[in-house]
């Protein structure tokens, strides 16, 4: 099994979404969280204190798939993800080594 | 969805025209309105001691303190009042609308709201005091369309009263009152544009649009040469009546709406991202402070704190009331539940149909407009927008627009003389038939003049206007600044930090 | 668990009966009060010169007018404050309460908050306008527990006074006054039964308990023909007296919030999970906007501009600034640590205590007051509500069921007559017993007679009426809803969107 | 750093005595006001016919009932307008300023905002009660400086009208429309602390500053027998003006602030992590608020509703609303993007400066004031501040110290008897000198000596209270404490939970 | 050592906590997240706009153990967390390579 | 490639950041978390309702970085996160198999 995790731009995650649910996966994992890169921030200004917001809004995604799964799930992502603009993001893949199903106690791949 | 729109454009054009025509013709004859030979006032001390009495009494009931002969002056209850209704509805804009509106768009996108009501604010005040409240009030062009110069600057404006338009209260705070009225008119509009309006854009537009369409407006309906101003000009050639602004205020900002919308297009990623209100609880304050500062806008609209006024306290009361359970009750029975943003979206929807009958209307008057606000906008809102596929983003056109009219019409239907006798006055009504339309139940005549005026004011001005400063300044921010959301780009600033 | 209920249940059913007894026994001769006939009135202008200065005079400081024989009409400053008066009232529901109330849920129930005082002002406005406010504040049935069916349908309200309530005031502003209290009082008992109630039976809820509770109630209080009337009706059999609501509003809402969160059961994970506020800044809005509100609601209590409604405008501000001082300061004693909703729960309880005695009482009955509302109701809520285990989610019965309690038996400790001639006037005061009650200093018996009826009224009416709501509806949602929280479930929104 | 300190408490200790210097020389030869012996007073019913007419036109016009010698009462209209007023001021605080304070710092910190201004509200209203209004209202210590010992607790309030202040509303709604000015006041300085001064600390600040600096002001500026009372004291040495607290409320809370926030050092982390606003749709929600009841602040400084009331009225609504648009103007102009923050601040500005003006000045006048108010203090806060580095954390001084201080000299320029007849009075302003000053335009002068002594009194009084507080209680949390946040560390509450 | 990433409702977070803690766990991060899987959402309408919501609220808990407490720390969760209903969530195991508490400096299984 | 996820105090993200930006490393990725460990949290009070607060605020640093670019990021992180009173944080480190930058395609490495 591998874990899947996914900084998108926000407003890409109903599309990718709809990506991976095509492909039959089922669940993931959402968070928002702030990104730092090489897209620029901005600048804000409250009465005279300037600051440089260089975090700007992104999406986690994170989805653990049977390794069988791995690549189609990548390519869907990098797919649906891409503005082609500077910030679109990354697609990172980690080892996982077990998984449980809380309700049902399965484990391994039947548990995703 | 070219196509769509170009009818839907179409459509409104011929409306259009054919209110220009029947605005034109209306008033071909307008003449200039004989001014009343003044008789030179007594000092109070002076009078009778019977004038004195009847003197007082009127400046206790808001009566006509014409017969006494003792010129009137600013009264305490009355100013009192008039003091508060200015306040309140300025809270209807800070920060009621600006709440209102703000929780409805996504977050990104809160403070374009807010900055929105503020700096109209700012710039419409400025406008006002040079020549806005002149155009609107002053009378000095004897026209039907447009008010006069005598007051440019708030020239000779002080604490005395201006009884072309009430005898008790100082007109520097009758000025501040009607203000407000022009502050909040135009911040209407930009709920239908929400999220992806330029700021500048914006600024530019409201600054034309209240010399193209508010002030001949407001003039034409409230001013003392006004050509619908039925109440209070015995020469109006359209004996409409709009007590609070059904057209004035919620038909021209509805109708502007529905047209700025279209020409300026759909938000990016409108319907296929779901774009939900952010805080209905903002939405929620805003509705209260819009209801609570409502009473200023209708009651105060009778320039008093007297019978009228208490009757317009009442029946906006109930309408609103009625059309918040309304709206709610037609959602629950439809899909099942009855949700906050409904019970907002038909207290707003009452305020806004009893705006123009608030004055002119019964109990009874009251409740039935109350059952029509909460369904016809729902309406308008849930199925006429959708089938049509503008983006009207928070409902202006749906509530305001649609809402203004049937309150204009609807007002034609259930007025009612003994609630308000300034609508069957010898002096007024007598001459310029409002009093035989209402006599006749033909009132709705006028009244869907006076709409059709409006609207056709509304559209063409909004499309000439949008032209104009789409040329000059542009009307929208890049899709990636659209993303970014308004706040950043526009303010430079976000609604909320952690 | 179970037993502990059962006892708490046994022990309000035995003060509700001792209760009953009390009212019934007192009540036993209550009969029709004999109208007084009205000698035919004279017009203002053929009054003779001296009546109509004194009319005048009366009209600006709310005098009688009936030694002039001039019929009252209504006057500007008392009308304006009205006015302002209601509106002020309702922005205590709308957004005040609501505010108040969700801010101190969690983030997944405040819509069902901000429904339930936007559902509740629609279903009572419109049963108000029906019959509910003939019910109070009609006499023709001559009874002393319900009103009359005159005014069905606000039939024949307009702006003339009705002189049974005020003079100088409008009936329909009155109407429209009285109606903001008949929307908060039934709003304040769902804080008790916050985050586990369905929305329907809520509103079902409401329906019922306007008839049974609330308006037997208020007439009893305020009502002309009013049993326990103790200042306007020479006839009422206990001559207890309650400015502005602590018997009609407080205590009926509270401790029919008692009984019903008892009924209803605990919350799913109450003393498990955690369940703070999701929103203190909410929470601090709403204290404040309840405040500057009350002044309507307590000031407004004397139907005019006068020196009554001054009285109460100085005594509320003193006791909930007071009680807003030393319910923290116990908070910094016992726990070391000032909260902000400390402050806010002592000015609301400040504000509870007050309403029956705001209008009776002097400025040191005011700070005193002040003192009690600080410390009693915090001990209820921090001490009582542990012990008894029953799940008061907001604390309505902590702070509107105690602290009404204690203030309306806190008024006949403090009255004084000094700073209200009506308390020892002879056309009512003198001869239902009211004066008497006062300078033998036993006003108290009247007070706690008062008490138990409401008690009782409140107690046994809530119990009826949840049975009959649970077996026609049903009271809660699923666990699952609930853990997902009404907003979802109830209203298919959510408060908050990022 | 230490040096800019330094030298910045050096100047300001330079400034403060030669202000002290001239406040003594001016005022050595202070004198107690002869009583004007007052004749009996007829009853009203006693006095002719002519003097009951001119009475009751006084009580609508807030005239001068002395010639009729009927004793004056409290009026409604009067009433009404001045208990609205009072509930708008407070709504300023409560939550207006909590709000627009709470908005701006960091959510850590929210609850220290909002418990600062209800802990500030119920003890100052304590203080008040007990001793407060009466040293600054009373006058039988007939001193220049302080007021007088005869309404200790509230002695002897009631309902009827003090006519050293005001002929026709009843005194316990002036003590406390009073006592909400006494409120917000103190609230104002804890901007420029934000997010680094102990609860304990401050409340004890506040209970010492009520004492050395707002009780001596405010009567030497407002009191009968005050030292700079122009308007209504006919002894004052100074004849300045100030007409709803450019000097009392702005200028020492401001002063003040700026002293407290160097001597309290700065925030830790200050310069280097971002500290940006939580919330600007707080602080817009609060700012509408002020804005709003601003209107009871400064047109109910009339102390009646009528003339004077309306004009204050309309000036403050022009300069606000200029200010706010040439602050957002500037920052466009400068860095590219209007702010809602530079709207808000401009709004609050316009509404610093305008107040001591805003019953003395014509229209002109307050759009001049407006220009002003959006552009100096614009540099106060964006420019200034920055080159001195303290850490006035919400601006605090920039925009009250500083617009107060413009207000105070502006008025002395702008000043126009023609709007306000008390300027220019026979029985005042004639005998202490203000109508000649007004008249040789040189009312600067007297303006000038006023603000040196308001400045003088609030950074010595502020000095030593400072230093007091600091050795009996400490004034800095630990920074382990101040980094945590001030709500968990001094409330033990957070603000918002999900 | 060991990572586990637990998704779970979010009523259960106190008592997955308490299970936790009884077993010596000493550390845990927790994150708000939004959860997308077989257990359905639930419709929103705004003003005639229905929006379906799949995304539902979860807690993620990030426990770092060393090897030997894995398979008691992933059984209490399971245990504690589950209501036997669809959206109990997932538990994920994933290796990690080294630990360092900032406090210390120490590394390894110290530093958790 | 590696993973690091670093558990810091609030307050010190500014500071991390620019040591990381220093040391060349230009993306990560922020989480606003809650964290559970030795140090201990506060009681709050609501109307005698007490609540013992052990979730803490806390900010989770996520960096992936070529294995090279391991040790220079995890000392700087340590050094400036420090404070040397408890609640410091952790840093871990998973390993991380491959990244795929969303805009270009790039993967391994180049994507990071
Ligand atoms: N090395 C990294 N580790 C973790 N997250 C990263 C890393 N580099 C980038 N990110 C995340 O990816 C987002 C996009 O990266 P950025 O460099 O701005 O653009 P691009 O992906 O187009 O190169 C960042 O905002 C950040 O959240
Ligand atoms: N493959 C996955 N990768 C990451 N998170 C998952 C995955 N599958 C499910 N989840 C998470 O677990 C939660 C519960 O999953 P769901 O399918 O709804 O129910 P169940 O766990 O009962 O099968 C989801 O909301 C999601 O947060
Ligand atoms: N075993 C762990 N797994 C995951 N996160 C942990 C673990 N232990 C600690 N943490 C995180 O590190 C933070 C600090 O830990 P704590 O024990 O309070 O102090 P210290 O790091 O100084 O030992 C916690 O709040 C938590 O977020």
């Amino acid at each position: 099994m591998k874990k899947i995790e996914a900084i998108i731009k926000p407003f890409k995650l109903e599309e990718v979404k709809d990506a991976l649910s095509e492909l039959g996966i089922e669940g993931m994992t959402v968070t928002e969280v702030k990104g730092f890169g090489r897209q620029k921030g901005h600048t804000e200004i409250y009465r005279g204190s300037e600051y440089t917001v260089d975090f700007l809004p992104k999406i986690k995604i994170e989805i653990v798939v049977a390794d069988g799964a791995l690549e189609g799930a990548v390519a869907a992502i990098v797919k649906t993800a891409k503005t082609g603009k500077i910030g679109d993001g990354k697609v990172f893949v980690l080892p996982v080594e077990n998984a449980v199903r809380i309700r049902t106690d399965e484990t391994g791949d039947k548990a995703v | 969805m070219k196509n769509k729109t170009t009818s839907v454009l179409r459509l409104l054009a011929a409306v259009a025209s054919l209110a220009i025509l029947g605005a034109v013709t209306s008033t071909l004859h307008a003449q200039d309105a004989p001014a009343a030979p003044a008789p030179t006032p007594v000092a109070f001390t002076n009078a009778p001691a019977a004038a004195q009495s009847a003197y007082l009494l009127a400046a206790l009931t808001n009566g006509d303190p014409t017969p006494t002969n003792i010129a009137p002056v600013a009264v305490a209850g009355h100013t009192a009042w008039m003091m508060v209704s200015a306040a309140l509805v300025l809270l209807m804009t800070l920060p009621g609308l600006a709440l209102f509106y703000g929780g409805l768009v996504r977050s990104k996108n809160v403070l374009s709201m807010l900055a929105m009501c503020l700096g109209i604010t700012g710039l419409v005040a400025i406008i006002w005091w040079a020549v806005g409240y002149s155009l609107v009030f002053g009378t000095n062009f004897a026209s039907p369309f447009i008010g006069g110069s005598e007051f440019f600057f708030l020239k000779g404006i002080d604490s005395a009263p201006n009884t072309s338009y009430a005898y008790w209260i100082p007109q520097n705070v009758f000025c501040i009152f009607q203000l407000t009225f022009a502050i909040i008119t135009p911040a209407l509009i930009f709920g239908a544009t929400a999220e992806r309006l330029k700021f500048t854009a914006l600024m530019a537009f409201v600054g034309l649009w209240m010399f193209v369409v508010y002030f001949p407006l407001a003039h034409m309906v409230w001013g003392a040469t006004g050509l619908m101003n039925g109440v209070w000009n015995a020469d109006a050639k359209i004996p409409a009546i709009d007590f609070a602004g059904g057209t004035v205020v919620h038909m021209s900002s509805g109708w502007s709406a529905l047209i700025l919308c279209i020409l300026l297009g759909k938000r990016v990623g409108h319907g296929k991202e779901p774009m939900p209100p952010h805080s209905l609880v903002l939405t929620m304050i805003g509705t209260g402070l819009l209801w609570v500062g409502w009473y200023g806008f209708n009651a105060g609209s009778a320039l008093a704190a007297d019978s009228v006024a208490a009757n317009a306290f009442l029946t906006t009361t109930l309408a609103t009331a009625v059309a918040a359970f309304v709206w709610p009750l037609l959602e629950f029975i439809l899909k099942g539940k009855p949700s906050v943003l409904g019970m907002c979206s038909g207290a707003v929807a009452g305020l806004v149909v009893i705006t123009p009958a608030c004055g002119f209307v019964n109990t009874t008057g009251a409740v039935i407009i109350g059952v029509v606000a909460g369904v016809v906008p729902y309406f308008a809102v849930t199925v006429v927008k959708h089938l049509f596929k503008y983006d009207d983003a928070l409902d202006t056109f749906g509530i305001h627009g649609v809402g203004g009219t049937v309150g204009a019409l609807l007002t034609g239907v259930l007025v009612n003389p003994s609630v308000n006798g300034n609508l069957v006055s010898d002096a007024y009504a007598a001459k310029n038939g409002l009093k035989a339309a209402i006599e006749s139940h033909s009132l709705i005549v006028a009244q869907a003049k006076a709409a059709g005026i409006t609207i056709a004011l509304a559209v063409v001005g909004t499309i000439i206007i949008t032209l104009i400063v789409k040329l000059l300044i542009g009307l929208r921010p890049t899709d990636e600044a659209e993303h970014q959301g308004l706040d950043i780009t526009d303010h430079g600033e976000e609604g909320y930090t952690h």
